[in-house]
C-alpha cells in the first residue's frame, strides 16, 4: 500500500512546478488580448509535458494516469491559462478508441500541442450525429474557439456516442463568448451538417470513461488551485496585521483557515483515491472519481472564496490574483456539467455499491 | 402588531406617490446614459426634490431642510425606490450621514454653509478613512496632517472611496499625533475635493467595475476653520459617522442585491413549475428568502423606531452579517444550476445576468462596512455582553505599536 | 406601523412567564411517569389561558390570533410540556367551521382543557372518510394517546377534508410510542371504520387555513426556545473558565453566539410578520406561515445544537437541560410534517406572489 | 499510488483471515447479553489473540508481545473489524494508549507487571483525566494528591470517564503543586481501580444510555512506585499519552458512525431509485460521503505511514473535526427526511433506528477526545503556522488565577 505520488511523479511535479512559477502568463491573458497562455503551451509542448501520457509509439512517454493527474494539480496550482484537459481527454480518446489513422493523424500533434482539442460531452446531448454528419448548437465550450478539433456527445439512431470534429471543416460557426473566468475561454459552436467521424460505438462505455477520467484531471487542478490559495491567504494572514496583531491570531480566521486546509485534505485524499482508481481501471471508477469531483469543487470553491474575505478589501482589486482563483473555481466547478450531475451520479454510483 | 400604514401615514403616502408619477419621469436615465449625464440628473432631481420640500425631511428649514418627521422620509424613500428615477448611491452619503455628523461636531457656521447645498445636490460627499494597512481597523490610519500656522497640511493615501471622483467635499481622518495611542492621535477635517494636493485614481474591481478609488493627498493645505471636532479627538467623529451610516445600511441597496426573483425566473425557464420538485432547489431559495424577507422586516422595524425618535437596537447589522454571504453562495447556486451555460457571461438572459454579476459584486459587499466577523464581535460584545478580546494595541503610542 | 407586541400583549406574555417560571413539571415528564405536565396544564386552564382566543359567548376572551401567538411563545420559552399547539387549532377549526352543536359541545371543554385536541393533517392522508366513516391507520400523531378528540384530513369522495373524531369511540385503537421528545409525546392512531365528523367541505380552503395557523403558533414556540436555548448559553459562555478565562472571550464562541442571535431575529422578524398576516386574515398568509415555519426551524435547530456544542460535556447528561432544547427542536421540526414540504410551500407561495 | 496489498501483505491477510474463521465465532454475544457477559466474552478473545500471537503486535516477546509490525497489526484489526465479534471500546485503551505511554515514562518494572496481562484482558484500563472544571482545558484539573511518607494520598473528583466501571486500572491526573503554574504542578500515577477510596458512578446521557462514570476519590492512599514520570512532569505523561490516542482515534469507531447505508436504505424504502431525482438528498449525501471516504483514505494513509514507521501527520484530526458534525447533520437531515414517523423512536426499522440513535450520540463525538474548535486550532497553530492567541492563564501560580 502506498498513499501517495512515487518518487519519480515528485520529482516530475517539482520540475513542472519550477517551469511553471517562470513561464506563467495567466495574468496577461487576463487582462485581455490573448485566448490562452500560447507561450507556455509551448514552452510545455517543448518540454514533452503534453505528451507524457501518449504510447510511446506516438512520441509519448507513456507514463500512465497517475502522472496526468500530477501535471494537472500543478497546472491547477499554478492557475495556468492553457487548454490541457480537453486536449489529454482528446488524446485519451483517440488512443483507447481511435483508428489507425486517427491515431497517426492526432496523436503526434496532440502531444506537440499543434491539435488542441475541446470536450462537449453531455448526458443529453443537444446536437445529433446522423449518416456521418453533426447538426446542432452547443452554447458554451471550453477552449471552443482556439481548439483544432473536438470531442462530441451527440444522438445517432443507435444512441449516445461520441464523435470527433475538425472545428475548420466548412458549416462550423464558432463564437467567442465572455468566460466567468478569461484565462479560460468560452465559445459557442455550431454545426450545420458537418463531417465528422465516430469513436467507439454507442453504449461502448467510452463516454462515461472519458468522462470520469476528464472528472479525475479536474479535481486535480481544482486541488492544486485549492492549495495555491490556501498557501497565498496563510502567508497574508501571517503578514497582515489589525488590531495590533497579525490576522492570522484572531480565532476567526484561524479557523476559516483550518476549514480551507480540511477541505483541501478530503479533496486530496480522494483525488489520490481516484487516480489508484483510474490506474486499475476497475469497477470502482465511477464512484470514486465522482467522489474526488465533489469533494474538489467543494474545496476549491471554499478556498477561493474565503481567499477574498481574509484577504479583505485588497482582493478584490483587479490587480490583486484572488480573482484568478474565484474565477477558476467556478469554471472548473461547471466546465463538466452541472455539479448537481455529479452529486446525482455519485449517489447512483454508491446505490450501485450497496445493492451488491 | 401591524405592518401597515396609519390612515395619516396613508395620506402622506399618496401624496408622495401623484408628486412621483408627475415629477420623476424628467429625471430617468436612458440606458445609454454615461457616468457624467447620471451625476447631472441625479444633481437635478436632488434640486427638484429640495424645492417642493422633499428632502432633508428632518433638517430645520433654516438650513434648507423640510422640517419634518423621519416618517415622512422612510415613506417617501420607499415610494421613490418604487419608481426608476436617476441614483447614485455615493449621492445619500451627505445627507443621511454627514450632515447629521456635522450638525453633533461641526461649528453651526460650517454646518450653515454645507447642509443646504448638501441636499439640494450640489455638494456630494465622498468619506476618506480606509487606508491601505488600515481596513477594519480604520484607528490604524496613517494619512498625517501636520499643523503649519492656521492651517494643516496633508500627506497619505486612502483606498474604497466610493464616490471619490464624483464627490465635491470629502469627510477626512488624518493623525495629528502619532505619539498618542491609536485611537487618541486622529483628527477629522473637511476636505474641498478638487483642490491642489488631491489626487483621485480610480480603483478597477474584480467585477471590471471601478466604483472605488485611491485618493492620495500631497501636501494639501487646508484651512483650520475645516477641522471637524477636537484635534486629537477625530476618533469621535468616525463614531459617530459610522453609527449614522450603519443607519444608511438600511437603505437596502448597500445590504446586498435580491436574487429571488433571478433565480424563481431562471429555474422557471427551464419548465414551467417543475422546480418545486428539485428539493435542493427549494431548500436553498426557501432558507434564502427566510433571510432576506427577515432582514426586510427588521430594517423596517428599526425604520419605525427611528421615525418615533427611538434608538435602533442591534439587529441593525443582521443584514450585513447574513445577506451579502447568502447572495454570493445563491449567485454560485445560480451559476451551477445553468450549469455549462453559467460559464459564459450572458448577454440575452437578464436574469442570469443578474446571477453573474452578483457572483463578482458579493465579495465586496461582504467586507463593506465592516467584515461580517467584525460584526459579530459587536454582536457578542455589545449585544449578548460577552466580554472583549484581550487588546495590546489600544494603549501603546501609535508609532511604538503596530503603527512604527 | 407597529412592528412589537402592544403593551397590552407585553403584559400578558409577563404574566405568563411569571407562572410558567413557578409550575413548570417539564422534567418531570421527561423522567417518565407522566404524558404531559398535567398540573401545568390545570394552571393554565385555570388562569384561562386556554380560553384566550375562544370566542366569549364560550367562555373566552377573545384576544385573537396575536395573542395565542403571544401564549406560544412563552410556552415554547419554558419549553412546557403540554398539548396546547393541536387543542388551540381544535378550538379554532371548530370555531371557524364547527356547527352550533359541535361549538356547544367542544368550545368550552377545550378552553377549560378538559378536551384536549390532537392534530393529524397531512398533504396525502394515510386514511379515507366516507359514508361518515373514518378507516385507516397513522402511524405517528403528537398527544395522540391523550387527546379526546382528533382532527384528521382525510381522503373523501369528493377530495380531501377534515374530520373532527373522538377518540374514546369503538374502533379507535391507540398505541403510545417512544418519542423524540419524552415531553410531547407520540402514539400511533388506528381507525376501524369509525364515525366522525365532517368539518368544513373539501376544498373550501379550511385544511390549508389551520396548517398555516399551526405553523405560526409553531414558529413562536420554537422562536420562544431559541430565545432560552440562547439566554441559557450565553449565561454558561459569562460563567464557565477555560484557558483562564471565560469561554465567551474565544471568538469563536462569540460567534457561534451571534450566529445564534442572528438566527434568532430573523425568525421573530419572520413570525411577528405572519404573527400580523395570520390577524389580517389576507392573502399574505401562506408565505408568511411558511417563511415564519422555515425561519424558526433553522433557528432553534441550530440554537438548540451549538448550545451543546457551547456546554461541552455537562450537556450531554441527562440532568442537563441541553437535552430538552434538543429534543424538542427536532419535536417541532417534524411535528406538521417534513421542513421539506414546508421549504415547497413557501416557494410556491413565493412563485405564486412573482407570477402576480 | 497503490491502494492495495503487497503480494506479502496479502499473504498475512489470507492467514488472519482463515485464522479468525476459526476462532472468532466462539467469542459472539447473544443478542440478549448483558454487559457483564460481553466483558467475559472480551476478555476470553483477548486472550485467545494473545495466546496465538495476534496481541500486542509491536510489543517484545519479553512483554507478552508479538515482536511484530504495526502493519500487521493493521492488517489484523481491518479483518477483525469485518466478523462480529465480542467488542468493548475501552479494551482498547490499555493495549493503544496506555502500554505504549508507560514504556516512555515508567520504570521497565512497572512496564513488565503491566503490560502482559494488558495485552491478555486480564488488565483493562480507562483514563482519570477530565473533570469538571476541566475539559477541554484538562491542565486545570483540581484533583489533590498530597505526598504522605511513601505514599501519595488522592482526594477529588473525575468525569466522562469511559469504562471506569469495567476498568481494574486508571491513568490518574492529580495537580502535586497548586503553587506552580498550571502545566507545572501535575503529576501521573497508575490506580488500581477497585482500591477502597475510589467510588465510580455512571453518568446517564442524553441517549439514555451510560458510556461515561463520575470517580470520586477519598484519602485513596497510593505508593510512590505507582507514580509515573516525575514529580510535576505529569503534563509530559498527558502529551505522550493523548498523542497516542489520536492514533487510536484511526480505529473508526470513534470518530462516529457511518449513516450512509441507513440513509440510502431509507431512501430507498419509500420507492426504489427515485432519491436520485431529489436533489437535496443527492447534494446532502454526496457532500456527507465526500467526507467520510475522504476521511477513511487519510486514516488509512496515516496508518500506512505509521506502520512504515513514519510519524503520523497532522491529518489525523481531519475526521474529529468534520464526521461528528456531520452525522449530527445527517441524522437530523435522515429525522426530517422520515417526516412525522422520525418523531417516533422506532423499533422495527433498524435504519431510521440507527439515524435516531446517531441524533443522540453525535453531540458527545462532537466533544470526544477535545472539540472541533481544540482540534480547528491546533491545525491552524501546528500546521499552517498561524501564531497561538495569547493567553494569561500559563505562567502564573494555579491557585492565583483561573484555579485560584
Amino acid at each position: 500500500m502506498n498513499f501517495d505520488y512515487s518518487e519519480d511523479e515528485k520529482v516530475l511535479k517539482e520540475t513542472l512546478r519550477r517551469l511553471l512559477a517562470s513561464r506563467n502568463g495567466r495574468r496577461r491573458v487576463l487582462d485581455g488580448g490573448e485566448s490562452f497562455d500560447r507561450p507556455l503551451w509551448a514552452a510545455l509542448a517543448e518540454s514533452g509535458w503534453l505528451a507524457a501520457g501518449l504510447p510511446e509509439a506516438f512520441g509519448g512517454q507513456d507514463l500512465g494516469p497517475v502522472a496526468l493527474c500530477a501535471i494537472a494539480e500543478e497546472l491547477g496550482f499554478a492557475l495556468a491559462a492553457v487548454p490541457f484537459l480537453g486536449t489529454t481527454i482528446g488524446a485519451v480518446a483517440v488512443t483507447l478508441a481511435g483508428s489507425e489513422s486517427q491515431r497517426h493523424d492526432l496523436l503526434p500533434a496532440l502531444g506537440r500541442g499543434e491539435v488542441i482539442a475541446a470536450l462537449a460531452i453531455d448526458d443529453e446531448p443537444q446536437v445529433a450525429f446522423t449518416n456521418g454528419r453533426l447538426h446542432g448548437r452547443l452554447p458554451a465550450v471550453t477552449d471552443g474557439a482556439t481548439a483544432q478539433i473536438a470531442l462530441v456527445s451527440a444522438r445517432g439512431d443507435s444512441g449516445t456516442g461520441l464523435c470527433i470534429v475538425a472545428l475548420d471543416a466548412p458549416g462550423v460557426r464558432r463564437q467567442a463568448r465572455t468566460s466567468i473566468d478569461p484565462t479560460r475561454p468560452v465559445s459557442s459552436l455550431e454545426f450545420d451538417h458537418v463531417p465528422a467521424e465516430p469513436l467507439g460505438r454507442p453504449g461502448d462505455g467510452l463516454i462515461e470513461r472519458l468522462r470520469d477520467q476528464a472528472a479525475v484531471l479536474a479535481a486535480f487542478e481544482q486541488l492544486g488551485g485549492a492549495d495555491a490559495a490556501l498557501a497565498m491567504t496563510r502567508d497574508y494572514a501571517l503578514a497582515r496585521h489589525a488590531f495590533g496583531r497579525p490576522i492570522g491570531r484572531f480565532q476567526a480566521v484561524k479557523h476559516k483557515l483550518a476549514d480551507i486546509y480540511i477541505g483541501n485534505e478530503l479533496a486530496r485524499a480522494n483525488a489520490y483515491y481516484a487516480a489508484w482508481a483510474l490506474a486499475q481501471g476497475g469497477p470502482e471508477l465511477p464512484l470514486a472519481a465522482a467522489t474526488a469531483r465533489v469533494s474538489a469543487t467543494e474545496a476549491f470553491d471554499r478556498a477561493a472564496r474565503e481567499a477574498i474575505q481574509i484577504h479583505g478589501g485588497i482582493s478584490i482589486t483587479w490587480e490583486h490574483d484572488c480573482q484568478l482563483y474565484y474565477r477558476r473555481a467556478r469554471h472548473l466547478a461547471v466546465t463538466l456539467g452541472p455539479p448537481a450531475g455529479w452529486r446525482r451520479r455519485l449517489v447512483a454510483a454508491l446505490a450501485v455499491q450497496h445493492a451488491a | 402588531m401591524d405592518f401597515e400604514d396609519s390612515p395619516a401615514e396613508a395620506r402622506f403616502r399618496a401624496e408622495v406617490r401623484d408628486w412621483l408619477a408627475a415629477e420623476a419621469p424628467r429625471f430617468v436615465p436612458t440606458p445609454d446614459a454615461d457616468e457624467a449625464e447620471r451625476v447631472r440628473l441625479v444633481r437635478a432631481w436632488m434640486r427638484c426634490k429640495a424645492d417642493a420640500g422633499y428632502a432633508g425631511f428632518t433638517l430645520p428649514p433654516e438650513l434648507g431642510g423640510r422640517g419634518g418627521t423621519a416618517l415622512e422620509e422612510i415613506i417617501f424613500l420607499e415610494e421613490q425606490a418604487k419608481v426608476p428615477v436617476a441614483h447614485i448611491e455615493t449621492f445619500n452619503l451627505g445627507p443621511s450621514t454627514i450632515i447629521p455628523m456635522l450638525r453633533v461636531h461641526a461649528a453651526p457656521e460650517l454646518v450653515a454653509e454645507l447642509a443646504a447645498p448638501t441636499i439640494r445636490g450640489e455638494f456630494c460627499w465622498c468619506q476618506l478613512f480606509s487606508e491601505p494597512d488600515a481596513g477594519s481597523d480604520v484607528a490604524a490610519i496613517r494619512t498625517r496632517a501636520v499643523r503649519d500656522g492656521d492651517d494643516w497640511v496633508i500627506n497619505g493615501q486612502k483606498v474604497w472611496t466610493s464616490g471619490a471622483h464624483i464627490a465635491d467635499w470629502g469627510l477626512l481622518l488624518a493623525r495629528t499625533d502619532p505619539a498618542r495611542p491609536k485611537h487618541q492621535g486622529l483628527t477629522a477635517f473637511v476636505v474641498p475635493m478638487r483642490s491642489v494636493g488631491v489626487e483621485v485614481r480610480p480603483l478597477k474591481q474584480i467585477s471590471g467595475r471601478s466604483e472605488f478609488n485611491e485618493v492620495f493627498f500631497t501636501d494639501l493645505r487646508l484651512p483650520d476653520r475645516l477641522r471637524i471636532g477636537e484635534v486629537n479627538g477625530g476618533w469621535r467623529v468616525v463614531v459617530t459617522t459610522l453609527s449614522n451610516e450603519r443607519l444608511a445600511l438600511l437603505s437596502d441597496r448597500t445590504v446586498g442585491r435580491n436574487l429571488v426573483g433571478p433565480l424563481l425566473r431562471l429555474a422557471a425557464r427551464s419548465g414551467g413549475t417543475a422546480f418545486l420538485d428539485d428539493t435542493e432547489f427549494c431548500a436553498r431559495l426557501a432558507s434564502y428568502y427566510a433571510t432576506v424577507a427577515g432582514v426586510d422586516h427588521i430594517r423596517k422595524r428599526l425604520i419605525t423606531t427611528l421615525a418615533k425618535g427611538g434608538a435602533p437596537g442591534p439587529e441593525a447589522t443582521v443584514g450585513k452579517m447574513t445577506i451579502a454571504r447568502l447572495m454570493q453562495e445563491m449567485a454560485i447556486f445560480g451559476i451551477d444550476l445553468a450549469g455549462a451555460a453559467g460559464e459564459a457571461i450572458d448577454p440575452v438572459d437578464p436574469d442570469l445576468a443578474e446571477i453573474q454579476d452578483c457572483f463578482f459584486t458579493a465579495p465586496g459587499y461582504r467586507m463593506g462596512g465592516g467584515t461580517e466577523e467584525i460584526a459579530k464581535n459587536v454582536v457578542a460584545e455589545r449585544v449578548l455582553g460577552l466580554p472583549p478580546e484581550p487588546r495590546a494595541d489600544k494603549d501603546v503610542p501609535f508609532n511604538r505599536g503596530a503603527g512604527g
